[in-house]
């Protein structure tokens, strides 16, 4: 084992870290040790690090001031691999693990020799809050250069390039009670509900649960509070209805008590997750919670007290002192100059007291500090220097001295002369700020409490307060108030709080703080040296007192001109100092100046943990038919329609798309061809009121419909437009079989349940989905009935079973319904059997269909077959705003039937009725081996000049073998006047092709050879 | 106005900065106004500084009842676009597009317009034949714009997973090179600097409560300081048309939705221009300052929380993880919401009203920030002549009443 | 002229039939045995499946179909009504439609038994080529289940004899509880692979075994 | 996230169950072809959209496919009731100011 000396800031003894255990780690390519227990940032204060970044915009170096989620400067890129690369990593969040490289996220060449630190310094005079809006406009072709300067000065760390090794996932989660936070008012709270009977999820931040106890100089019931903590913990563990969750943060607060907790399950151990028994685990993992009752048992942020260079390295927050000493063992410096406001954060003074490590004053604001701790500090002979504040900190990349002086606060001025303190640590404490973020995500806002300077959470449904959010800051106080929020919170739950005995503890007496935050200068604030307020975004009190003069008076507009409280940080340490120094700029009090709204996440959430399992295959589902294996088997490229994936084609050999689908178009059109049509939408309707229903849902009439028939069909919504069509066949009087476009099924049922049940409930209708129910096989083309014949012992004879017939038989032993429907206009049957049996039924087609050349087609043939004949296709011909009467189709409008359907009041509107509406037209490229541009545009006159008005589009367009040349359907304005004439679609490649409008029926207009 | 370049900067280093003056007064309010404009957002102030320096209508009055820019301008993901549909709307957007790239110049306030490109990516044949519709249509418009096939996207979007893996791979996309971002805030400021400069008054904490009307005309608007006259008055309030309208005894064809964002931390430069899919409904832009700036589709509830849904982020991620593989171990900094007014055809409504002397400019949906200039310059126009602007006609309310949409849900359908 | 046209759609001789999972592939680490496994999927497949949709206010229609099937019809969302010995279970679905499953070939006899002795307004819906069952087992059922739904799968709230149309992943399943340790998915054909998938990725860090 | 108490499954189910559906009691005009352009355009597009208690529909579409309706807050997101279509709403913004 390496002797301490090593690490030259670590005690020999005493902290929670394991010496037993040395981990090696880099930082900035030196290597270093430290233990088990040890968080990144107590390892390289225990190594003696001083300097961890530059400042975003000055390149000031800048040291560990924090040793929690407050942090804003130990913001460090972790990863060794490329793909393990993990930006912007607060070291006092992060567990130390063997191999652990990490690098500052910004100085160039190096960060303690940057050279932007010198710009920093020069510019720094030049570059106020919000200096870029009054520069860099001319000239303006500059501009571009400019900001590709000002995007690589920004930025901390860098994303990584490759993929991310990493998976994670998401829990839902139901509990009674929600305790966020694992400190004594958490963990009193905890432990009385849980003894209650409630589900309880207890979730903390921190590597250990503990919080404030794990360092605390109190005891508990006599003993170390560290013990009392370690018997909570194992009495909850063996309680099966409470979870506890450490490494877990609960990050946003959501409505209805929803919260999101992300658990850290691996970030501890390695730059990956390892696996755990052979198996993958997940590298971090989200908890939704939906919480019966939520006690926010959060705690404080202490507030840094704001003076001239109190960035340099070495100016740290008092408690953070206690915390690295206490619980890590580390003292983070030689030599301690303590600046307070209050009693509280003596206990910085006397751990580094109790180390043997020089304190060389406590700085009082006070005039005259009494309180227990003071009293003690006193006894041990410790300076403290009385109305008083420390104005400036000396040194470069590292303190070396400390100004104090008497200070008047009322006046904001100093009253006294300056002395200065030989020092390489500044210690500052101005109180203790409630962390109320997560009740702010709500919407609540934060109340201000004069008694203890700072915003409580504001109310919240379902929401109880517990300890130190609650400005329940001793811990007595803490302890006991967790106590009540549990009953509260159980009662609220119809639960009795049983059990809860409260722990004993000394109650230690701490006298009034003084009311002080930026602390004033000898010269006035735009001369003094730099006071930063928000270290990680370098807002200073002079860009505060700049934006309000310049007329930003609300905080929102402080926060934005001068990026106060936008760090990674959310200004966990800033935002109060920031509302104080705006508020005296202002001449107001701070709950004048207001809060602002806190917003999730409460620490940043990596993408992956947000997005968990729900990436490449399970993105989103893909729905498969029956039949899909054999379509794979057969080498079928798909087309993903809706979440469907349907056969687009069946490329043979190498064949091209277009060879191909030529190929398929003549198979249909000369002998027999098979699609699966099972994707379209299947809605089965029962009831005596059915028809009338369907009379009232589509355009055309169902009245005279006989059983055995089917009919096509078009839905408009109640603004004229069509949103879907589709086949529906009369199975019975009170009995119909609907099919619906494959995209539209989900909705057409939804909307066939919305007029049920809001407008005509009345009527006996029922309706529910049958689409995965039958597989539908569509065989087109002259062979089609001897084809089926061979397989069933159906009447095909065209007097029996006529165009738009359905019959039920057998098809290969398979009891079926065959639909004699066609969407090629080619003598066709639609065979539909149930799922299960698809297989074995396709399979039979194709033995006996060898000897016609069966030949499978995808969607691209359909589209040409069905285009050939005039036939839309919903959402590729339509869009939203075409009516039936747009597309040609009259002949499907009921003008006459007695209830007004939906749809039929919009076409009587002034501008469903303009003659010169868009309307579907074919269009003939003059150039007959032209395909044109689905998406091209038409326009009338044959020179371009641009801007130049447009008269439609083309919609769908292919080349016919049958017809020998390409063609296109198209909506054109007033298109029905306009049969003969020529058009023009101007390309993007400066062609301007020319195309004659004519009817969008192209091939058998008459339809004689579906009748056959 | 006080002048604002480098120079300046420099010589005002030299003493401290402490020489800086106001950008905007906080006048008290006047009795009466030639012209009241309720909003103090973007294209409120916008629609201020236009009066006046377009129209010599200096005689101004905009009423916001929080703080200038305090509304959608401060919550937008900051995209700049013209490449909409159909004539109407592309009209419009690019009028505003062509006053963006002088604005940071005419505005002696660098608003920080970046014309890095938009990227509408296609995932299905269907997608493509729509992008290929839209482009046609903007180039016969005089918009640029071009298809782009997966080769030359994976140039643009080094990042971006191009490959067949995705469950929705990108088949191809549209881009525009000249759309881009702005500074969000920055656009409020300019325009309210400028339009105090020129005489405007700015009364910032000012609610309007009611609006007086008379014999079916406008008087102007009751506030929380008192009632404050004049003859014509435009309602510019994002988020709150419906609530004004109801104080003028108007309804609307709007709904009021939250429209979530998010931001991940700061990143050295990864991503050069904007990317968005409406399939997979995600997009995404880095900011000058580093973060990556992301957004989704609207919520579907109705609501004035400025916080949506969860799974809507949930959602929004997913897309951009599967775009972006190597975003997975990028963090997300802060998520907020902003409140849309949607129109049936996601298009504005810039519209006289019932009321004499009282015109709405709203409805703007995703879809508001890209128009600042343009919105604010034809209301304007639009309030100075009491009639419509050219651009501004088609968009009047009676086009719920004809029938005659602009449905840019149709085959356009790009949200923002 | 009928009313209601009605088909038995099962082949009269036996042909190859195919359940939805035959196309799925399966890409996870499975565990070879069940008793090692967290979780254990089993499908049972070709079962009868049929919605039912009428008024549950009607007391007629209430016991015809406790006489047609056996079994008393819920009246509220969550208990089945369930004759295991007979495989029949009925699921509330909504305050006008059920589920029932009864054993593969009998889907047809039950509706006709349910034709013969409703009358009124009622709806009988064969669906059993669109639906399938997973039965899941083991000590991580539970746990598993919570990574796939937000419904609250706690003893408490979930006992057993329950089940719920609910969010599944981003689709929709039935669950229910068979008993202490054992659940059963519903699932549409068409989503099956997605589900499938799904489920084998949920389940991978228990250790699952897949029984055929 | 909201959290919705289903009155036809009587609990309350997570929102992802559901689809919000817009402003509910909408009801479509019984002689539509003898209603004024202007009224149509109303039915079909103008809406109250208010701040405060909103009346709303719901379809539960993860669950019984059942519509529902149900009272909201549009600025608190607050549920103050769920109720069957073709029954009224108990609670709108005048009751809730006399509640108070």
């Amino acid at each position: 084992m390496t002797q301490p000396s090593s690490q030259p800031n670590r005690l020999a003894n005493n902290g929670r870290i394991d010496r037993s255990r040395p981990l090696r780690f880099q930082f900035n390519g030196t290597s270093y040790q430290g233990y088990a227990g040890d968080t990144l940032a107590s390892a390289l204060l225990a190594n003696g690090v001083d300097v961890v970044n530059r400042s975003f915009k000055y390149a000031r170096v800048r040291g560990i001031v924090a040793a929690g989620a407050e942090e804003p400067n130990a913001i460090l890129q972790l990863g060794r691999s490329e793909a393990e690369q993990v930006p912007n990593v607060r070291a006092t969040q992060q567990a130390l693990y063997d191999g652990l490289v990490a690098t500052s996220t910004s100085g160039w060449p190096k960060v303690d020799g940057d050279v932007m630190g010198v710009v920093g310094k020069m510019g720094g005079r030049f570059m106020p809050a919000g200096f870029y809006y009054k520069t860099f406009m001319s000239p303006a072709a500059m501009w571009p250069k400019y900001e590709k300067a000002i995007r690589k000065a920004a930025g901390l760390g860098r994303a990584p390039r490759e993929s991310d090794p990493d998976i994670y996932d998401h829990i839902n989660r139901h509990c009674d009670v929600l305790v966020i936070g694992a400190g004594p008012a958490g963990l009193a709270a905890a432990l009385a509900a849980g003894r209650s009977g409630a589900r309880v999820i207890l979730c903390d931040e921190q590597e250990e649960m503990g919080g404030s106890l794990l360092d605390t100089r109190e005891s508990i019931d006599g003993q170390p509070a560290a013990a009392w903590v370690e018997r909570v913990l194992a009495e909850l563990a063996g309680v099966a209805d409470v979870l506890l969750l450490p490494r877990t943060t609960a990050n946003g607060y959501h409505d209805h008590n929803f919260v999101t907790l992300h658990e850290r399950r691996t970030e501890h151990l390695a730059d990956s997750a390892p696996l755990l028994n052979g198996r993958r685990q997940v590298r971090a993992r989200m908890h939704k919670v939906r919480a019966g009752q939520v006690i926010l048992a959060t705690g404080t942020h202490e507030r840094p007290l704001v003076y001239a260079n109190n960035d340099v390295p070495g100016n740290m927050v008092a408690g953070a002192i206690s915390t690295y000493i206490r619980r890590y063992a580390v003292v983070p410096g030689k030599r301690l100059v303590l600046s307070t406001s209050n009693d509280h954060a003596y206990r910085a003074a006397l751990d580094w007291h109790d180390t043997g490590r020089e304190v060389v004053a406590i700085v009082d604001a006070r005039e005259k500090p009494d309180g227990d701790l003071v009293t003690e500090a006193r006894s041990r002979g410790i300076r403290i220097i009385t109305g008083s504040a420390v104005i400036e900190t000396r040194g470069a990349k590292r303190v070396t001295g400390a100004l104090v002086a008497s200070i008047d606060i009322a006046g904001f001025k100093v009253s006294g002369r300056v002395e200065e303190l030989a020092c390489d640590t500044v210690g500052s404490s101005g109180g203790y700020s409630p962390v109320v973020h997560l009740a702010a995500h709500t919407g609540a806002r934060p109340e201000w409490r004069d008694d203890i300077l700072g915003f409580v959470p504001g109310k919240v449904k379902g929401q109880v307060v517990a300890g130190g959010v609650n400005g329940k800051m001793s811990l007595a106080e803490a302890l006991a108030d967790g106590l009540e929020a549990a009953s509260n919170a159980l009662m609220a739950n119809g639960l009795e709080a049983q059990g809860g005995t409260l722990p004993k503890v000394r109650t230690v007496r701490e006298g009034k703080a003084a009311a002080l935050f930026d602390v004033p200068h000898l010269k006035p604030t735009m001369r003094a040296p730099k006071q930063f307020v928000d270290l990680q975004n370098d807002v200073t009190t002079a860009g505060i007192a700049l934006a309000t003069r310049e007329g930003f008076e609300s905080i929102e507009h402080v926060k934005r001109y001068t990026a106060l409280g936008f760090g990674t940080d959310q200004g966990k340490l800033g935002n109060i100092n920031g509302m104080a120094v705006a508020a005296r700029c202002l001449g107001q009090t701070i709950p004048e100046t207001g809060t602002t709204v806190f917003r999730p996440n409460y620490t940043p959430i990596t993408f992956g943990a947000i997005a968990g399992r729900h990436c490449r295959e399970l993105f989103d589902p893909r729905r498969y038919t029956a039949l899909h294996a054999w379509h794979v088997k057969h080498g079928a490229k798909f087309e993903e329609v809706g979440q469907w994936m349907r056969p687009w084609y069946f490329p043979k050999g190498n064949e091209s798309m277009h060879e191909a689908v030529q190929r398929e178009c003549r198979a249909v059109r000369e002998s027999v061809g098979v699609l699966d049509a099972s994707t379209l939408g299947k809605i089965e309707i029962q009831g005596k009121d059915a028809r009338e229903f369907l009379g009232r849902l589509y355009s055309n009439p169902w009245a005279k419909l006989d059983v055995g028939k089917c009919r096509y069909g078009l839905m408009c919504k109640d603004d004229g437009m069509v949103m879907d069509d589709g086949v529906t066949a009369c199975l019975g009087e009170n009995h119909f079989h609907m099919t619906t476009t494959t995209g539209g099924a989900a909705g057409v049922l939804e909307w066939l349940e919305l007029w049920h049940q809001t407008e005509w409930p009345e009527l006996e209708v029922y309706f529910n989905s049958t689409t995965d129910h039958w597989v539908a096989m569509a065989i087109n083309g002259p062979n089609a009935r001897k084809l089926l014949a061979e397989l069933t012992d159906m009447d095909l004879s065209n007097e029996n079973f006529k165009f738009m017939d359905w019959r039920e038989g057998t098809v290969a032993g398979v009891p079926a319904r065959v639909f004699r429907i066609s969407f090629t206009g080619e003598l066709s049957y639609e065979i539909n059997v149930q799922a299960n049996y698809a297989m074995h039924v396709w399979e039979a087609l194709f033995e006996k269909g060898e000897k016609y050349g069966l030949t499978p087609y995808g969607t691209e043939t359909m589209h040409v077959l069905r285009a050939e004949k005039g036939f839309i296709i919903v959402g590729q011909d339509t869009d939203g705003s075409v009516t039936p009467e747009d597309l040609g189709m009259q002949w499907c409008v009921g003008y006459k039937k007695p209830f007004s359907w939906i749809g039929r009041r919009a076409l009587t509107r002034p501008d469903t009725k303009r003659e010169d509406r868009k309307q579907m037209v074919g269009l003939k490229p003059l150039d007959s081996r032209l395909v044109l541009e689905e998406g091209a545009q038409i326009v009338l006159e044959k020179e371009l000049k641009l801007p130049m008005p447009m008269a439609g589009h083309v919609t769908s367009s292919y080349f016919s073998p049958v017809l020998g040349h390409g063609f296109a359907l198209a909506l054109l304005k007033g298109g029905n006047q306009r049969m003969g004439q020529t058009v023009y679609l101007p390309m993007a490649d400066g062609k301007v092709h020319a195309a004659e409008v004519v009817s969008p029926v192209f091939y058998d207009p008459k339809g004689d050879r579906q009748n056959v | 106005m006080q002048h604002y370049s480098g120079f300046e900067l420099v010589k005002h280093g030299l003493s401290h900065h402490e020489n800086w003056q106001r950008v905007w007064r906080n006048p008290e309010p006047r009795s009466q106004y030639d012209i009241i404009i309720v909003g103090g957002g973007g294209h409120g102030l916008a629609t201020a500084y236009y009066l006046a320096k377009e129209h010599g209508i200096t005689n101004v009055a905009v009423v916001e009842k929080g703080w200038l820019g305090g509304g959608n301008t401060a919550r937008n993901t900051t995209i700049v676009r013209s490449n909409y549909l159909w004539d109407e709307a592309a009209w419009l957007y690019e009028h505003a597009m062509k006053l963006w790239e002088g604005l940071s110049q005419d505005l002696n306030y660098n608003v920080m317009f970046s014309q890095r490109g938009v990227m509408n990516l296609g995932h299905t044949l269907q997608d493509m034949r729509d992008i290929n519709r839209r482009v046609n249509a903007n180039r016969l418009n005089g918009i640029d714009g071009e298809v782009l096939d997966v080769k030359q996207i994976q140039e643009i979007v080094p990042l971006m997973d191009c490959s067949r893996n995705t469950r929705y791979p990108v088949l191809g996309a549209s881009w525009q090179p000249r759309a881009g971002v702005a500074r969000h805030d920055a656009v409020a400021w300019g325009f309210a600097r400028a339009a105090d400069a020129l005489g405007v008054h700015l009364l910032q904490r000012t609610e309007v409560t009611g609006i007086r009307t008379s014999g079916g005309k406008v008087l102007g608007v009751e506030t929380s300081r008192g009632f404050i006259g004049a003859k014509t008055v435009g309602v510019v309030t994002a988020g709150n048309s419906g609530v004004l309208a109801k104080m003028a005894g108007i309804r609307l064809p709007i709904e009021s939705h939250p429209l979530q964002a998010l931001v991940s931390e700061p990143m050295k430069p990864v991503l050069d221009t904007v990317v968005m899919s409406n399939h997979v409904h995600g997009y995404i832009s880095q900011s000058d300052k580093g973060d990556l700036v992301i957004g989704a589709g609207i919520d579907g509830y109705n609501g004035y929380g400025q916080r949506g849904s969860y799974p809507t982020i949930e959602h929004t991620l997913q897309a951009i993880v599967e775009l972006f593989p190597a975003f997975s171990r990028v963090r997300m900094n802060r998520q907020w919401g902003g409140i849309v007014d949607t129109t049936p055809d996601a298009c504005p409504i810039i519209s006289a009203t019932p009321v004499g002397g009282l015109f709405f400019n709203c409805g703007w949906g995703t879809g508001g920030f890209k128009a600042t200039p343009g919105s604010g310059n034809v209301f304007a126009a639009t309030l100075a002549n009491g009639k419509a602007h050219p651009l501004a006609a088609p968009f009047s309310i009676d086009r719920f009443i004809s029938g005659k949409l602009i449905d840019e849900h149709g085959a356009a359908g790009v949200a923002h | 002229m009928s009313e209601f046209a009605t088909i038995d759609l099962v082949p009269t001789e036996p042909v190859k039939a195919e359940s939805p999972l035959a196309m799925c592939r399966v890409d996870v680490i499975t565990e070879p045995k069940a008793q090692s496994a967290g979780v254990v999927v089993r499908e049972h497949a070709f079962l009868g499946h049929l919605v039912l949709r009428g008024n549950a206010g009607d007391a007629g229609f209430v016991n015809g179909v406790e006489q047609a099937l056996g079994v008393p019809l819920p009246l509220k969302m969550g208990p089945l009504s369930v004759d295991e010995a007979r495989g029949v279970s009925l699921q509330w679905i909504s305050p006008d439609e059920w589920l029932i499953i009864v054993p593969g070939g009998e889907a047809f006899a039950a509706e006709q038994r349910l034709r013969e002795t409703l009358g009124g307004h009622f709806a009988v819906m064969n669906v059993s080529g669109g639906q399938t069952v997973l039965e899941l087992s083991g000590p991580a059922v539970p746990e598993m289940l919570m990574k796939c739904t937000p419904y609250d799968v706690h003893p408490n709230h979930f006992p057993v004899g329950k089940g719920v149309s609910t969010t599944f992943a981003k689709t929709t399943a039935i669950i229910r509880r068979l008993d202490e340790d054992r659940w059963a998915l519903v699932i549409r054909r068409s989503f099956a692979d997605y589900l499938y998938r799904w489920l084998l990725d949920a389940s991978e860090e228990f250790g699952v075994h897949v029984a055929r | 996230m909201l959290h919705i108490y289903c009155p036809h499954c009587e609990e309350y189910r997570e929102e992802e169950e559901f689809r919000p559906k817009g402003e509910a009691h909408i009801a479509r005009p019984q002689n539509p072809e003898e209603t004024s352009d202007e009224e149509w355009g109303d039915y079909l597009f103008f809406r109250k959209n208010p701040r405060g208690a909103h009346h709303e529909q719901w379809y539960h579409a993860a669950g019984c496919r059942k519509f529902f309706n149900v009272t909201r807050d549009t600025v608190s997101y607050e549920i103050l009731e769920t109720y069957k279509v073709g029954e009224l709403p108990t609670i709108d913004d005048t009751s809730r100011r006399a509640a108070k």
